[in-house]
């Protein structure tokens, strides 16, 4: 899974393979990453509904 | 900032805080505490002195030695120690122990083996010392140095001994017999081309190490 | 929110990320993954140094050479020994498993006496010293209350240092009732006693025979010493030889063989002597060997001037293959094909003895099968059977016998093998059972020692066996392992196994040169046991007296050391001692019949010539009442002789053999469908001595009217991995005493099957 | 490392039994049983749930009584070499638990890296692969004959025959100590084919013109087991009956003997 | 508390009808954990597998599972690339069905392990040539995946939503859904194909064999096709079950008929591709190992021609038709029939490309290797159902999964 592990093989196979699993990976934990900081931005910033309906 | 914040509902602050304080302990607990917790320790039957055994017998191989089939000796049976210490040979108090309860009740003496392989390993040493012509430090370091026997680390989950995982929680070494796992025998026979000839990964095949 | 539950909250969150960063989950999950390499409770041998011990393997009379593969004081594996002439490096599965023996769970690991009722299993350990003065003391109750002769003894071997104690220990003690296992070894030896005047064991050149001509014999199921047989079979294929099968159902030998011969069961003998009749009328014979090396070929005159039908006279007025087809079920063109083939042949060979010849047989049988061989020449020559000498290096000087003794020995044997009836035979162990129980010889049995047999459950009939051990007020076993008959005991002496013991092994059954062998301690003494010889010289010292005196060596082992001699140093050095320039001996010397000669058996045998050979040898049981015929049959994979299948074995036996706890009777389906049975139904299988719940198995290999049962099933006493599976099928068969020899020669009983 | 690495020609091991040789007697497989520590329970009357490495298979010609026939045929892993050692089984083990090695031609099993998924057992269609569903137990002092040069299967791993291969590390221990290159056909040999009191089967290498069993693979009766499913087994079998030929793989009802190709 | 949770504007059934079914369904689910549990302590001997049935009833359900839960990843494709916005009264109820059905593959992938504690060597040791890896990595990411599609769902909790920070998370995870649903789709094609590559790869298992390009076998293909056809029709099936159950209705006919269109024309051109693949399979790839296609499908006292009808006709010409006619989808009968069949022919697929595979003999002196499962077995099959419908009860009463529910079921009084 990672470049170190014993595994691992710098050939076709596995550059598609984990290609696209770093690719997935990464659009996953970025689109997280991005939507979680921007709430805190966003509740920091005081946006969104107030919560005392 | 934080300043700023806390004026403005005054709980910024505090969660900050908490969670500092969260990840510090955390923190605390896994670098510190849960080695602690995680290995425990053994003495050796009773100190052995690697240093004066080399002035007197002048090589490993002396003690450590291949018998004819090629297989390794590795630690010395009592029979091999009886042949100088049949009686007290100095006036150490291991010497003293070595002799009154052990050659004397002809006991194997249980020594704590710190590079013992798990049992899934097979290793040869002669691949290594004869055909390798490697040096004995290289894997075991220099205990053909020591006067005295470090405590026997290990691990309490596994049972293995520490000097397998090595030292260093982040699993990292300066020496080459800081660490005795799979990716760092790999790692040798990488770079000396040790049969290179997986078919899965190009690399080590699994039984050149494994039984 | 609240500020509180936020900041818990926090909190937790910190934590989360801090213990993520630290090594706790990562070597946590990674520990937890190598503790399931080996789990704690996972054993790991322990490696050490590698050492190999020769030896001889003992489990069965074949005396393989083997060599025991060892780390450090541990025995790790047994493996055939390379070079030796027995098996040259290949061993059986019995052999190849035998530390499951020395290391298994039904190992008696002291001198126990027992404690609760008989077979219950309660025990008490004892001391050496205790046990030996508790046997010493009984016996020697027995003997000064004039019954010596009430004390039986069972051996399993017949030769040897170990059964010939046993044998003086009787002799002094003043029993006559020693008893030895009984094999088709046993037949042979009458059959050769006839028919070369010699008291010899055959040998069977097997390796170097061109055309085999096997009846019923278990060439690969262990029939004689079973890897030597597997090597010569072997050598068969290698060279183009034949092989030619006579046997009623598909054994593995049958199959192998090139040409299979389905013969209707216990009618081999007249197979043989239809085949003798067409080289005879064919003028096929080996008319050298007749005309010079043998008599009663034509028809004689004794010394009285009575005349004798010889037996061209013999087999020509009723044996013709038109007749015994007709009795045999083989086809007559057959019959002849296989005679011409036969003597055609450069070097042919007949056998006999059924399966892995466990059980001695119809001595009509042996002999006209070995009159087949002497027929074409086969005797004494290359790929022929030669008459080998009995081991004779046991030469004590004779006990001397007191009052007591003298009395005791001139008493009538329990057995029956006594001069009148069966004056060839010296034990019959299938006779004992039915002696006690009907009290023929005159007095009762109180006592009796076995060692390296287990009557209980190789002999015949076990109900009757049973009964009489019931009878017995006292049983002493010599046995390394709970089995059946030590169950049964009153007091256990265990053996070393012989992996740990040292003791002479003579001659392997059927090898055509002298060897005598020697087992040696491979591993110590595991637990507190004792060579046998020692146990049973230590209850004679005990005991004083005449007794007492037979026994003069320190201990066995300067016994043995004594009795081999010169060829002690030999056998300590390479375990084992072969005569290896060993050749039969010319023709000179090479019968000892009245005649110098081989004697065709019409003239050999002069008790109840007029038995009608034409007619199957009767086994029990109407067919009114049992329609079908049982057969038992053997397998390499199963143990049937004392000794059971170890753990390993078990694991080999066949999935149309045996179900969970359920044997398979083989049935051919044409049987099965007039029964209304189908495969794997449960059936109850009676026969005239008792019954058994089998399940049904179609085979092919079988003819109809014939059903089979595997040997070696239906232990009760040995270890989980084989007791209460399957059926013993000595349970449901019963003895036939045949009417020369004395001993049994049943190849099945009659029998019959139903839905259960 | 200071000395050069020992530079020898590629190994194929691999395995011919003689089928008309081999008498079903079981020796070979109770003498794989011990060299490899293998487990027993009490019951192994069921063999789906049975481990022997080597299985001895009973064939029949399927014919009535008397003309029926029986052959055994012992049945250790192929090590299929498939295509470029992409054998059915390895190609499939998702940690690469099981590895096809170059040098030896062995497929290996590594019980502490599996996790006991099984694929690789539906991808083997000899069945050679066992799963470990129980603990492995021995009653007290059996461990005693343990071997050390083989480790011990725990619960919820698959095994299978490895060709002996610690026999091959052993021997060449001592081809090390002694200072040769090469081991000799007789220093490496599987425990089955040692047992085997028939001499029926010859162990070696298929790629060394000197062994055994390179001449024996061409045998005219030599076939191997469902070969045309593309396998490339090292298992190579001889038997002169026909039926038992065609029993070693599937054949159309109007097809003819396919016949074995040596690789 | 408990009507403080549920979502304004609906109606839910009293409480204690609620705990009721919850309890009930819950002694299920306990007998399953029950299972699962004795499955990890004492080992998977606790099933009758074998050596030779290596896979069996677990393998059987988890790609059963998946294929239904394909309608959250086609119903996202749907929605987010392809812009069929109206399944957006859908979608939710897609993903809750898929994350239910894609957790419980993860949960019987971990009981079906002989080594449950070493699992994660697939991911770390991953042999990327095997297609179980494949299955595993793609599986784990679209469950991640449907795990953040499921989040801001339960964010619109009522309760929650009032938190300041979960309302925003809830929004801003929204905004981006696409992307995510873009990643689903592209990891959904490839592990529903990879789970068709299992068997499809297996060459020396003839019956399961198959040709195709590259590295894919034409199973990867025809299983990726099956599930986004299938996928769908289980969805529109536990809407359907879901609305007998509550008694009201949550989705409009409009769009579930949408959504049986697409799957009708789907299963159309799924089982045109399935029968072509049979056809080449038994003419060519069969007789090159020396089968005939009868020999898979007698001998035997369980699989013949019939499962092969079963799976093709009955499970997939037959709803394909009726869905893509418009009166067949229209009517609610035939629709429910529809679905039912073509859920059925999915999950006799799987079991074909699982059981079946193992229970043929490939050596000719074998026979046929029959299995039934252990009463384990069957418990932690039925485990994920169990679990399914709790998570269906929690997830229905308390959030708002239904956009269209307040339309078509107007409360008339808003509860207090």
């Amino acid at each position: 899974m990672f470049p170190f592990s014993f595994e691992w093989i710098w050939d076709m196979s596995h550059m598609v393979f984990h290609g696209g699993l770093w690719y997935a990976l990464s659009i996953i934990g970025l689109g997280m990453t991005y939507c979680i900081l921007k709430s805190v931005v966003d509740t920091v910033q005081g946006k969104g509904g107030d919560g005392h309906h | 900032m934080s300043t700023v914040k806390a004026k403005d509902d005054g709980a910024g602050g505090f969660i900050i805080l908490f969670f500092i304080l969260g990840f510090v302990a955390s923190m605390i607990l896994g670098w510190i505490v849960f080695p602690k917790l995680l290995y425990s320790q053994k003495e050796q039957p009773f100190n052995f002195d690697h240093a004066i055994h080399m002035d007197m017998v002048g090589a490993c191989e002396s003690c450590h030695f291949f018998r004819d089939d090629g297989t390794f000796s590795g630690i010395p049976k009592l029979a091999q120690c009886i042949d100088c210490h049949q009686d007290v040979q100095g006036f150490t108090k291991d010497e003293e122990i070595f002799v009154n309860e052990y050659v004397r009740n002809y006991r194997e003496v249980p020594w704590l083996i710190y590079s013992e392989q798990p049992d899934c390993v097979y290793f040869s040493h002669s691949a290594h010392v004869l055909s390798g012509g490697m040096e004995c430090k290289t894997c075991h370091g220099p205990i053909a140095e020591t006067e005295t026997s470090r405590p026997y680390e290990y691990n309490r989950i596994t049972g293995y001994s520490r000097d397998i995982w090595g030292k260093s929680m982040l699993g990292l070494k300066k020496n080459p017999w800081d660490r005795m796992k799979m990716d760092d025998c790999a790692e040798c026979h990488r770079e000396n081309g040790v049969k290179q000839n997986s078919a899965q990964t190009h690399k080590g095949a699994c039984f050149v190490c494994h039984k | 929110m609240n500020i509180a539950r936020r900041s818990f909250l926090a909190f937790l969150i910190g934590g989360a990320a801090g213990t993520a960063l630290s090594p706790l989950p990562w070597k946590l999950t990674d520990d937890l993954s190598i503790w399931t390499q080996t789990w704690p409770w996972t054993p790991v041998p322990p490696d050490g140094e590698y050492s190999y011990v020769n030896s001889v393997c003992t489990l069965c009379p074949g005396g393989c050479g083997i060599t025991v593969r060892k780390v450090d004081n541990r025995a790790v594996k047994i493996e055939g020994m390379a070079g030796h002439p027995v098996n040259d490096g290949g061993i059986c599965i019995l052999g190849a498993s035998g530390l499951q023996l020395l290391y298994g769970p039904r190992r008696v690991k002291a001198p126990m006496r027992r404690v609760g009722e008989r077979g219950e299993g309660k025990w008490e350990t004892i001391s050496w010293d205790e046990a030996i003065a508790a046997a010493a003391e009984k016996l020697e109750g027995i003997r000064s209350a004039g019954n010596p002769q009430g004390v039986a003894c069972m051996v399993g071997d017949r030769y040897g240092t170990v059964p010939s104690l046993f044998e003086r220990f009787m002799t002094a003690y003043g029993s006559p009732n020693f008893m030895s296992d009984a094999a088709i070894e046993d037949s042979y030896r009458i059959t050769l006693n006839l028919m070369h005047g010699k008291n010899a064991i055959p040998g069977f050149d097997a390796g170097n025979a061109d055309f085999v001509v096997s009846f019923g014999s278990g060439v690969i199921e262990g029939w004689g010493s079973p890897v030597r047989m597997f090597l010569a079979h072997g050598k068969w294929k290698d060279e183009n030889k034949t092989l030619v099968q006579v046997e009623p159902r598909l054994s593995n030998t049958a199959a192998k063989a090139d040409k299979w011969v389905a013969v209707q069961p216990g009618t081999e003998a007249v197979l043989a002597l239809s085949m003798a009749y067409v080289i005879i009328k064919e003028n096929l014979y080996d008319k050298s060997f007749v005309a010079e090396n043998a008599a009663a070929f034509e028809d004689w005159r004794d010394d009285e001037g009575k005349t004798y039908p010889g037996f061209k006279t013999f087999v020509l007025n009723g044996f013709s293959p038109a007749d015994a087809s007709k009795v045999t079920g083989v086809d007559p063109s057959l019959i002849v094909s296989l005679a011409r083939s036969f003597a055609g042949a450069e070097k042919p060979l007949a056998l006999c003895g059924r399966g892995k010849g466990n059980t001695p047989g119809s001595l009509h049988e042996f002999m006209a099968v070995h009159a087949l061989n002497g027929l074409v020449g086969a005797i004494n020559r290359p790929g022929g059977v030669w008459a080998i000498d009995v081991p004779d290096y046991v030469t004590w000087p004779k006990p001397g016998l007191d009052e007591a003794a003298r009395a005791g020995l001139e008493k009538p044997r329990v057995d029956g093998a006594d001069g009148g009836a069966y004056p060839y035979t010296e034990s019959i162990i299938s006779g004992f059972a039915d002696g006690v129980n009907s009290g023929s010889a005159g007095y009762g049995v109180e006592a009796l020692l076995v060692s390296g047999a287990n009557p209980l459950y190789t002999l015949r009939d076990a109900q009757a066996v049973r009964k009489a051990f019931d009878s017995i007020g006292f049983v002493v076993s010599f046995s390394s392992y709970m089995d059946e008959t030590a169950a049964q005991a009153d007091l256990i002496l265990p053996n070393h196994t012989y992996l740990e013991r040292r003791q002479d092994v003579p001659a392997p059954f059927g090898l055509n040169m002298p060897v005598i062998g020697m087992s040696r301690p491979v591993v110590p003494p595991q637990f507190d046991t004792r060579q046998v010889g020692d146990s049973l010289m230590g209850i004679a010292r005990k005991m004083g007296g005449s007794v007492g005196d037979a026994f003069g060596w320190e201990s066995y082992e300067a016994c043995l050391k004594e009795t081999m001699g010169a060829a002690w140093e030999t056998l300590e050095k390479d375990g084992i001692l072969v005569k290896a320039d060993y050749a039969p001996e010319g023709w000179g010397e090479a019968f000892n019949t009245p005649s110098k000669k081989f004697q065709f058996f019409t003239g050999a045998y002069r008790h109840g010539e007029n038995k009608d050979l034409m007619s199957q040898m009767k086994i029990e049981g109407e067919a009114a009442d049992f329609p079908l015929i049982l057969i038992p049959y053997d397998s390499m994979r199963l143990a049937s002789g004392p000794v059971a299948d170890t753990p390993f074995m078990a694991k080999t036996i066949e999935e149309d053999v045996l179900i969970h706890d359920d044997v398979y009777v083989q049935v051919n389906p044409a049987t099965a469908a007039s029964l209304n049975l189908r495969e794997g139904k449960v059936a109850e299988l009676t026969t005239p001595v008792g019954k058994a719940r089998v399940r049904v198995h179609l085979s092919e290999g079988i003819g109809e009217g014939v059903i089979a049962l595997p040997t070696g099933l239906g232990h009760w006493a040995n270890s989980k991995y084989i007791a209460g599976k399957g059926v013993n099928v000595n349970r449901l068969m019963s003895p036939v005493a045949d009417p020369v020899s004395g001993l049994d020669a049943a190849w099945g009983i009659r029998a019959k099957l139903a839905r259960a | 490392m200071k000395k050069a690495q020992e530079h020898t020609a590629p190994k194929k091991y691999g395995m011919v039994i003689d089928l008309d040789k081999c008498t079903g007697c079981g020796a070979c497989m109770a003498a794989c049983m011990a060299e490899n520590n293998v487990p027993f329970r009490e019951d192994e009357t069921d063999k789906n749930l049975s481990i022997t490495w080597l299985r001895v298979y009973k064939l029949t010609n399927g014919k009535k009584f008397p003309n029926a026939d029986v052959c055994y045929l012992p049945r250790p892993c192929m090590h299929c070499e498939g295509h470029h050692g992409h054998s059915p089984c390895v190609s499939v083990c998702p940690a690469t638990a099981t590895d096809y090695s170059y040098d030896t031609g062995i497929v290996s099993q590594i019980y502490t890296r599996c996790f006991g998924c099984r694929y690789c057992m539906a991808a083997c269609p000899y069945h050679v692969r066992y799963f470990n569903w129980w603990d492995p137990v021995w009653p007290e002092g059996m461990e005693k004959m343990l071997s050390p040069n083989v480790s011990v299967r725990t619960r919820g791993v698959v095994e299978k025959c490895s060709f002996c291969f610690h026999r091959y590390q052993i021997a060449m221990e001592k081809v090390r100590y002694e200072g040769r290159a090469e081991l000799a056909e007789d220093e490496y040999q599987t425990a089955c084919t040692q047992a085997c009191p028939a001499n029926a089967i010859t162990f070696g290498d298929l790629n060394n013109h000197d062994h055994a069993v390179y001449k024996l693979k061409t045998h005219p009766d030599a076939f191997r087991l469902l070969e045309r499913l593309g396998t490339n087994p090292k298992v190579y079998y001889i038997s002169s009956r026909e039926w038992v030929r065609r029993q070693g793989d599937n054949y159309l009802e109007n097809e003819g003997k396919v016949v074995a190709k040596a690789h | 508390m408990d009507t403080a949770l549920i979502p304004e504007g609906r109606k839910r059934c009293p409480l204690w009808q609620f705990v009721l079914f919850i309890a009930v369904v819950g002694a299920v689910l306990l007998w399953g954990v029950y299972a699962m549990i004795l499955c990890w302590l004492k080992g998977l001997n606790q099933t009758n597998m074998n050596n030779a049935y290596g896979f069996a009833l677990w393998i059987w359900a988890d790609l059963a599972v998946i294929a239904l839960g394909g309608g959250a990843f086609f119903s996202g494709f749907l929605k987010y690339i392809i812009g069929k916005d109206e399944l957006k009264n859908l979608i939710n109820y897609a993903v809750i069905i898929g994350f239910i059905c894609y957790s419980s593959a993860l949960l019987i992938l971990a009981i079906d392990i002989g080594q449950p504690l070493r699992g994660w060597f697939i991911f770390w040791h991953a042999n990327v040539h095997s297609m179980l890896t494949e299955v595993a990595f793609c599986l784990s990411c679209y469950f991640a995946v449907l795990t953040i599609e499921f989040i801001p769902l339960i964010l619109e909790n009522r309760q929650i939503d009032k938190v300041r920070f979960f309302h925003n998370l809830s929004h801003n995870m929204h905004h981006i859904m696409a992307v995510f649903a873009a990643t689903g789709a592209f990891l959904s094609f490839f592990h529903q194909g990879s789970l068709g590559g299992v068997a499809g790869v297996l060459f020396a298992r003839p019956f399961g064999f198959r040709e195709g390009v590259l590295i894919w076998p034409w199973t990867f293909f025809l299983f990726t096709w099956s599930a986004a056809a299938c996928g769908p029709c289980f969805t529109i099936l536990i809407t359907k079950i879901t609305e007998k159950v509550t008694r009201k209705k949550l989705v409009k006919d409009n769009v579930i008929e949408l959504l049986a269109k697409i799957s009708g024309w789907m299963l159309l051109t799924y089982i045109v591709a399935k029968i072509i693949d049979t056809w080449y399979w038994a003419v060519v790839t069969a007789p090159e190992a020396g089968f005939t296609m009868m020999d898979f499908y007698s001998n035997n006292p369980l699989y013949g021609l019939w499962i092969l009808f079963l799976e093709i006709v009955l499970g997939g010409i037959v709803p394909a038709l009726i869905l893509i006619t418009p009166a067949g989808r229209k009517n609610k009968a035939t629709l429910l029939l529809a679905t039912v069949l073509a859920v059925i022919g999915v999950c006799v697929n799987r079991w074909v490309m699982v059981l079946q595979v193992l229970a043929v003999p490939v050596m000719p002196f074998e026979s046929w290797f029959m299995y039934a499962p252990s009463w384990q077995e069957v418990a932690t099959t039925i485990l994920p159902l169990a679990y399914g419908a709790i998570l269906i009860a929690i997830a229905h009463r308390y959030l708002p999964i239904f956009p269209q529910e307040p339309e078509l079921n107007p409360v008339e009084q808003q509860a207090g």
